[in-house]
């Protein structure tokens, strides 16, 4: 069965491993916050001046001056700390953060990743801080629906929305299969209600099964931060 | 860059601003927006501005009721589309309005060297993506960058917390933002504050904007407001 | 880089350190050296190291003493020549260690660089003069400048005042000097504290180096020293 | 007569307007601070991370974690801020500072200023903030004696020492004269204790006297910071 949206944020928050430092995009990243388990020493970082940010704040705890990167009221955990636009931006651009999580339109088999911009001719062009997070953390995980409402596949050989970032991707979390892409190639690790011909005949690329013991099942492409806490 | 002088209402403390000036203003949606000093502003008359700011306004208040007023030739920002962004939009579909997209954490740095001396920096940031089409790129220990340059505004409006009578300031939680950036950057920065202080009653560890960085400064009273749904 | 560690004592705080490994040093004379830790890489034994700090040493304490125990390689510096500087002045001038004398500022822009992801930038400092010989110059709006780069450490040993439970650091007055850019340049950052506080006892708008630059921290007891003679 | 050191000082200290951010260099420009006149709200800056410092620290004041930039314990006063060194010396760069006081071995005509290496072979190099500060200031001035212990001029044609910053220089104070420098030639503004002749003589250059109305006689070459006190 493919995963829902809950089942998936579960997925994704169990391969952080404990103590990282993480930022979740706005939307569907940020509900991975929920699946954090108790304890991880999970620190999430937002764009906008802040780590150690706590849950969406609600009713009279409800402060103008306390929100996180979607502009949403959030709360502060012990051990906060608050540092301007520069330092925020320094610390994802200087890869101090372990892993980011964002939404995309398209991943490429090589990892870039397009999630900005549709390219249509009357859109509005707003980055925010999407192309700094493509390419800040040591690790940037995608999280997206595996096809579009038309059916087709958002990971794809090559982006045909405009850029984020260049090989940037190490991992792609989709409803019905997790991916590692980058320079060699496209690795399935697990899947969801899908077999893998079905994956191989819907998806425009060759795959490679990733052998259970394999290493990069439990390291991205780019870690070195804490150990993992996944098998 | 000289001694702050705290004046007694808003309009004093945007007197002079010329029609023409580069205006970096500061704020994260609405957290941190100086809505007095925008206020004054649009009553002050100056046309022809260009705004550098992290959004292009919410609703009607703000950088919005600025675009409204009809003042502003050009804004340089990172995220102009939001889910209550429609003067701007109106605006800029109709052609009456410049937009440069940044990224925002390329809009921090360049406002950072701006204020730092910097003649240009490579930043890694939006490589192989449309917004670094025209700039310079380089190769530096294998990694790719782009050419960016610093961003200086005539006149800096900004909001902070607490300002004692020299002129140094405090934040509060993520209204920190662009303001400690944008103090710096401007020939002339003026700051609304919720509240004034003896000088001494800050502490010097805990000093976010040194006073040498504040030209003007005048108190107002708290406003705030909250927005729901970009970055 | 990931979640900081609590030591017992310095000898575990300074271990691993590889030789020929490029050692952050913070302080500027006496004030925020970090002596224990200087005393236990001394003890650790690693060689043909490269230390980046504002001085060379004063007396026979600190790097004044790594460096008598023959453990440095090179060093990259502003001011080495001081009153009390005498351990380094000999070994330079029996040519037993290499120096490359940095602007200050310079030194402190290039640690920064490192820390926030910048590939290079165009500085003012320098030029014309025989610190600016053999690097790229340009100019930029009628200013000339020239083009430098980050160092990045592979360790960087500082001392603060005081840590919580996370990692988050506050200094205590001009000992702060390069301790925070420090933090955020190198690999592994070990702290020095003469405070330990549990997590959410310190105020989070007066954090100076956020917890995610933090590796390792040891508590050890005040040891202070002044110099007189020489910036 | 010529003017003695604390004399030359308190010529530099009227020349400063109030409330200018001021840094004196290490050596003879410390002691301008004794003689700024009560009241003048001049804001010293210290390189190691400091504003308003005050008079050095005597007998139980002595804090070995607050020193100024040549390492001698000094004071804190109200209304002081602490920076670490990449923000102390942005600060300097970014043009904030109104005035820097140097001590020279040489300043040429246009302004070149050499203080740092006096290009003996056998001296250990050492620059400090030298670099930093001769071009960051909105105006440097230069504090030395006109001839050295030979009766050498130290105001030349073109400096024969290692430059330390080209064009920084706006004017130069010495026990004799004191002199604007810079792209339009030499200025005399006033003498102690010899003629325009001699001096003439004495020095290897055209030297124009300044008019008393000149605007130059208050205002320096870079100036656009507070109005000057003097007339």
């Amino acid at each position: 069965m493919a995963l829902t949206p809950d089942e998936l944020a579960a997925v994704v928050a169990r391969d952080i491993p404990a103590g990282s430092y993480v930022n979740l995009g706005i939307g569907q990243p940020t509900k991975v916050a929920d699946h954090l388990p108790e304890g991880s020493g999970v620190v999430l970082h937002t764009e906008n001046g802040m780590l150690n940010m706590g849950p969406a704040a609600q009713g009279d705890h409800i402060d103008p001056d306390l929100t996180n990167a979607g502009k949403v009221p959030v709360t502060e955990l012990p051990g906060a700390s608050y540092f301007h636009h520069a330092d925020s931006f320094a610390m994802m651009r200087g890869g101090h953060l372990d892993v980011c999580v964002l939404g995309a339109f398209q991943v490429s088999a090589t990892g870039d990743l397009a999630n900005w911009h549709t390219g249509a001719p009357d859109a509005i062009p707003a980055v925010g801080g999407a192309m700094d997070l493509a390419i800040g953390a040591k690790q940037t995980f995608v999280m997206m629906r595996l096809f579009d409402k038309q059916g087709r596949a958002k990971l794809v050989p090559e982006c045909t929305y405009p850029l984020t970032g260049v090989g940037c991707v190490s991992r792609v979390y989709t409803d019905v299969a997790v991916f590692d892409v980058g320079p060699r190639g496209v690795f399935v690790r697990e899947t969801f209600g899908i077999g893998l011909d079905e994956l191989g005949t819907r998806l425009d690329m060759p795959l490679t099964e990733l052998p259970a013991d394999d290493d990069r099942r439990s390291r991205g492409r780019r870690r070195t931060g804490p150990e993992s806490v996944v098998a | 860059m000289s001694r702050a002088r705290i004046l007694d209402t808003v309009d004093e403390a945007v007197s002079g601003i010329e029609d023409g000036s580069t205006v970096l203003v500061g704020g994260f949606g609405m957290a941190g927006m100086p809505f007095d000093l925008i206020d004054g502003l649009i009553r002050q008359g100056a046309k022809d501005l260009t705004i550098v700011s992290n959004n292009a306004g919410n609703g009607e208040v703000g950088l919005a009721a600025l675009l409204k007023a009809g003042r502003v030739r050009k804004v340089i920002c990172s995220f102009p589309r939001q889910s209550d962004s429609y003067v701007f939009d109106e605006l800029y579909r109709a052609g009456k309005v410049e937009l440069e997209v940044v990224p925002q954490g390329s809009l921090a740095e360049r406002l950072r060297a701006a204020g730092a001396g910097i003649g240009a920096f490579f930043c890694p940031t939006a490589v192989g993506t449309p917004l670094a089409e025209g700039k310079e790129t380089r190769t530096i220990d294998g990694r790719d960058y782009v050419l960016e340059y610093p961003i200086k505004g005539d006149v800096a409006l900004i909001s902070a917390h607490r300002a004692d009578g020299m002129g140094n300031l405090v934040y509060r939680k993520t209204a920190r933002n662009f303001g400690p950036v944008m103090a710096t950057a401007a020939t002339t920065t003026v700051v609304q504050v919720g509240e004034l202080v003896p000088t001494g009653d800050l502490d010097p560890e805990a000093v976010v904007t040194p006073s040498v960085y504040v030209d003007r400064i005048v108190r107002v009273e708290a406003r705030h407001y909250t927005v729901q749904g970009a970055r």
